[in-house]
């Protein structure tokens, strides 16, 4: 089958953020992506685990957009600007797809 | 003085308690036991509508009293002025930022719901009752003082823009429909509503294993609080640990004015008293990261939940009921 | 008449209409309260296996009925019939596709456990007896309708091929042997086996705290047909929120020729037209997803969750009770 | 004898096997009926608290018994021995290596607590009384075992390093503290210091439904243990399917010299054999998974769950019962 | 360490298809993958998120299959062949991976 | 904005590895990862799924770890090390970060 170059972008981001990425995600024209539970994680803010909380306030999800690579640049500075003042990180791989015109 | 050791002693090996303590070891121990998420986030609807239907029907069978207008008033007062005491007390105690500071101050202003629920519990095995209505004061404590935090924040930083954060998006909405809120008022309107018939029809569900529950869920609690002090061992300081004590009481005796001001029951003053002692750890905690990210969560969850929520627990709750028996004279 | 509104308004203010109202009021206005997916799911299973075991026991109380075996050829056939009448309706009355009305169609033929448990529920407190068998009747409404539906789209493209869809699959193995089936014909079998002493073990957790439990989970209910209806707005149109009504209405007819036909009690015909006016909203758009999925899950999840599931909690219930007192004479 | 077959009947048609039964049945049919992974893990939590709990309050009420320690005593012993006897069965009976046949004999040596829990509900519906502390022998028993195996896999390799597993990375650390022993014995404890007084406070929510959810959760190891027979059908060849029979009555054996040694009633003497009969699936698999990832899972697991766990649960039980009432002479 | 080039194939798609997919997927030959589970999402279909399902309907899973790089291309067909008619996306990234001989 | 090359490790393996495995990773300097639910998979070792689970014996998590370049090699044998005598898959791919100076 015929596929065509697109990114495939992962931000780990905390729970409480999800509603405000959206958001951020659609200003700047990406409206597919995939939410991905996180069990737990280690970064510079210590660890932490999903069993140990009693308050949606410390989890985090994985949210995966695979865009066209021309949307990259602003889906990044939208991320980005949330990311600056959260805890998180953000991944760009190269990637493929069937059916490019649905992204 | 009797009375409090003794109802201190009796509070200390009940059931519930001893399951927070078994919970609390087992954490420091490193045992892997857990309560699934998903288990804790149910038994904590449970809760919820459990307390706010009780309560709505105590509202029922005693009429609406004149008083609940102006308990409501209090509660969002207290709310909103105890994050200054608390924001002061850590200004000169401790060595906390600004931010750190305005953060904790803002779960001391708010509520525990589920030390709400223990005060209950024990108020109720002791044949002392309460206004119904204080559920709905809970509610009304949770937000205010997060208004404060912010507030105390802004000025401290001469009201400059904190990037998108603080009040703009929206979190005043989501902090006033968060899930707590909106089943306790909605549980308190419908147990309102329908009465003591209501009751009759699930009260095999609320009332008989109810307590069974509450040992379940502190058992959980008491997994989550010393998995924290566990890991922020490091961040307890003299200092910290002293306020994590000393704010609870001092909320308390603001909560125990404002009872005794408006004439509340002896079981209402110890309630008044136990939600001004108790520090939120779940919507202000969530509220916290979204608008001020940079306050570190370590330490207001540490104080909330491994400090003063054990405190008001174990010790805590009964001194404010021996107290609200002596004021009141009961 | 007057019979219907007094039904209507105690049913109204009964808890676990009003704690529907709340979830579904919660969802409009957006609020975060979530029900886990697992207690969700926990519940379910619990609710299953109660109805089913109190059918059963209710079976061996009362002796296997002559009756049992034609109700449950009536249910089936009902299940076979309702998807026409759905689709002729649809068809006239909205301007959805084949494939969409056929999906829709399939929903109205199969029937809602939690409607059955709502209905079981308040006949219970009214103190009208129902045949415990017509949970099995429940079980073999499952299925025919998807059967219906299928035809009904091979029909209208000309028996073209879906491209892997349709039956070929397994699907129909897998709607027979899905979960709910499974349980609730399951449970009902171990009911009749151990019958009242099987009973007496279990009841304080399958009678007792059972409508407790129905409140939490009609919570849900009303939280996830809430956020349905927000969502899918702009689908709404008149023609299919009169079809929403009128095919429960036009179901309960047909289930209350069967159940007089039949010679049921009260209860029975009850039951059998609130089965009838029940429209699936867990086993039939599962398969809808595999077998037809061009057919818009939002039109005929917010038609059965959104639209029919409070019409029949709200109204139709308390309506079929009373229309099935005045016809059976009771 | 007559005992035993009417004792068997009686339990074969309690719905505690009938709900295990459905459920090995809908996995066999492959029925994607399925319990959610957090209800199943809040209902085990829920038993292990119950038991636990139930267990001391007994130990307050009879004081502790000067055998107490000894059972305990037997129980480390009987874990530590069981694998040897089990080892040398499997390498005559069946062609497994030696490190599956040592991972398979650590779960024989181990306990099954549900095991355990059906055999304790089944002796109190007969009236049958035992020593409250059987609880903490059960606890006692999990862990000996995996020492032993471990042991006899390293004799086998005459010593040589096992990569990084065995024992080297605190693994006895991480089963002693592991879940279940922690809740287990923090149980016991609590109830023990509230005795009575404790039970009264939490009886609705521990004892009362105890009987319903177990049913509900032996539905799910129904489910579990079918869809493991299911996939390992290839595995259970003869020779390891007569041992997971031959196994539990050997077990039980020495369970029944231990317990008629130490004068235990009736009741205890019944749970000794269970405990010694039954093979863990919780603990043991999961120190296995790190100790000796070389051995097989399908082939422990489908024999401690699929073969061993039903047949305890249907003959095993009222055997050991009638054996212990025979031998105790009551 | 030696590593080896292989491809890495997310597909989201709806958990209904699960048993579907894995039938399609031993078809070709590939017996590993990971199954995922997705919290929500968004697409042209619109929104959608776990916590307001009822029923498994309309649930999603993301199945993950490092495969080598000759099965790229029957793996395609046989996935495609399932998505037309599906909601969901495929996309596929380079990867490498430690023994070989695995996959 | 400008990005950083790295690589994005991600493991599945057995979830009673866990504390085995954050040990290792940070025996070679690696502190940040994040850990995925798994809901089931297929194998050489045959089938599982998370449902079947009375025990947390057989259950797999999926650990992400995105590092600099050159830690690859250490992270590798390290892992390597554990997956030896343990099921589980690992596969490595390039990527883009942004905050460099965080990993
Ligand atoms: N290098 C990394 N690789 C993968 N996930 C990471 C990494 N660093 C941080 N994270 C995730 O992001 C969360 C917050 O990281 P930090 O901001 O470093 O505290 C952690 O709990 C992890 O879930
Ligand atoms: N561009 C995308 N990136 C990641 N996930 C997507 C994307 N588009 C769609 N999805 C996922 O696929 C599901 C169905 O998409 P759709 O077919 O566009 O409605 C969505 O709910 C998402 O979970
Ligand atoms: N090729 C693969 N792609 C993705 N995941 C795999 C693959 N092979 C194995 N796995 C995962 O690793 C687990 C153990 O695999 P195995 O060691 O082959 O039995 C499986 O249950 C899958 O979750
Ligand atoms: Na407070
Ligand atoms: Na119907
Ligand atoms: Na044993």
């Amino acid at each position: 089958m015929q596929t065509h170059k697109a990114k495939r972008v992962e931000i780990t981001i905390e729970a409480v953020m999800e509603r405000r990425l959206a958001t951020a995600l659609e200003e700047v024209g990406v409206t597919g992506f995939t939410i991905l539970p996180v069990l737990g994680g280690s970064g510079r803010s210590g660890n932490w685990s999903r069993e140990g909380q009693v308050s949606r306030a410390s989890g985090m999800i994985n949210v995966v957009c695979i865009i066209r690579p021309e949307r990259l640049a602003p889906l990044l500075d939208a991320v980005g600007g949330i990311l600056e003042r959260h805890i998180g990180v953000i991944s760009v791989t190269d990637c493929e797809v069937l059916r490019a015109e649905r992204f | 003085m009797d009375g409090i050791l003794a109802l201190a002693a009796e509070n200390l090996l009940s059931p519930i308690i001893l399951f927070f303590a078994l919970g609390f070891a087992a954490a420091l121990a490193r045992s892997e036991l857990s309560v699934p998420e998903a288990i804790a986030k149910g038994m904590s609807l449970y809760l919820l509508l459990a307390i706010g239907f009780k309560g709505g029907v105590s509202l029922a069978n005693h009429g609406v009293d004149a008083t609940l207008i102006l308990a409501l008033m209090a509660g969002v007062i207290l709310s909103f002025a105890l994050p200054f005491v608390a924001f002061g007390l850590l200004r000169a105690m401790t060595g906390l930022s600004v931010i750190d500071a305005a953060a904790v101050a803002a779960h001391y202003g708010s509520i525990s719901i589920v030390t709400f629920v223990a005060a209950s519990s024990v108020l109720s095995s002791a044949g002392i009752a309460a206004e119904g209505y204080m559920v709905a004061v809970a509610a009304a404590m949770e937000a205010p003082a997060i208004l404060s935090a912010l507030w105390l924040v802004t000025r401290a930083s001469g009201g400059a823009d904190h990037g998108g954060g603080g009040l703009g998006s929206g979190i005043l909405r989501e902090i006033l429909l968060n899930g707590s809120i909106v089943l306790l008022i909605g549980s308190f309107a419908i147990g309102a509503i329908t009465g003591q018939e209501g009751l009759a029809k699930i009260e095999a569900f609320i009332v008989a294993p109810f307590l069974g529950v509450l040992c379940l869920f502190l058992l959980d609690m008491g997994l989550i609080a010393g998995r924290g002090v566990r890991e922020a061992r490091g961040l307890l300081r003299p200092g910290l640990f002293a306020f994590g004590i000393l704010m609870p009481l001092t909320g308390a005796a603001f909560g125990l004015a404002a009872g005794a001001m408006l004439g509340l029951s002896t079981g209402g003053v110890a309630l008044m008293m136990t939600l001004s002692a108790s520090a939120s750890y779940i919507a202000v905690p969530a509220a916290m990261r979204v608008a001020l990210p940079e306050a570190n969560p370590a330490i207001y969850l540490t104080l909330a939940l491994g400090i003063t929520f054990p405190f008001n627990l174990t010790l805590g709750i009964p001194i404010y009921m021996a107290i609200a028996q002596a004021v009141t004279g009961s």
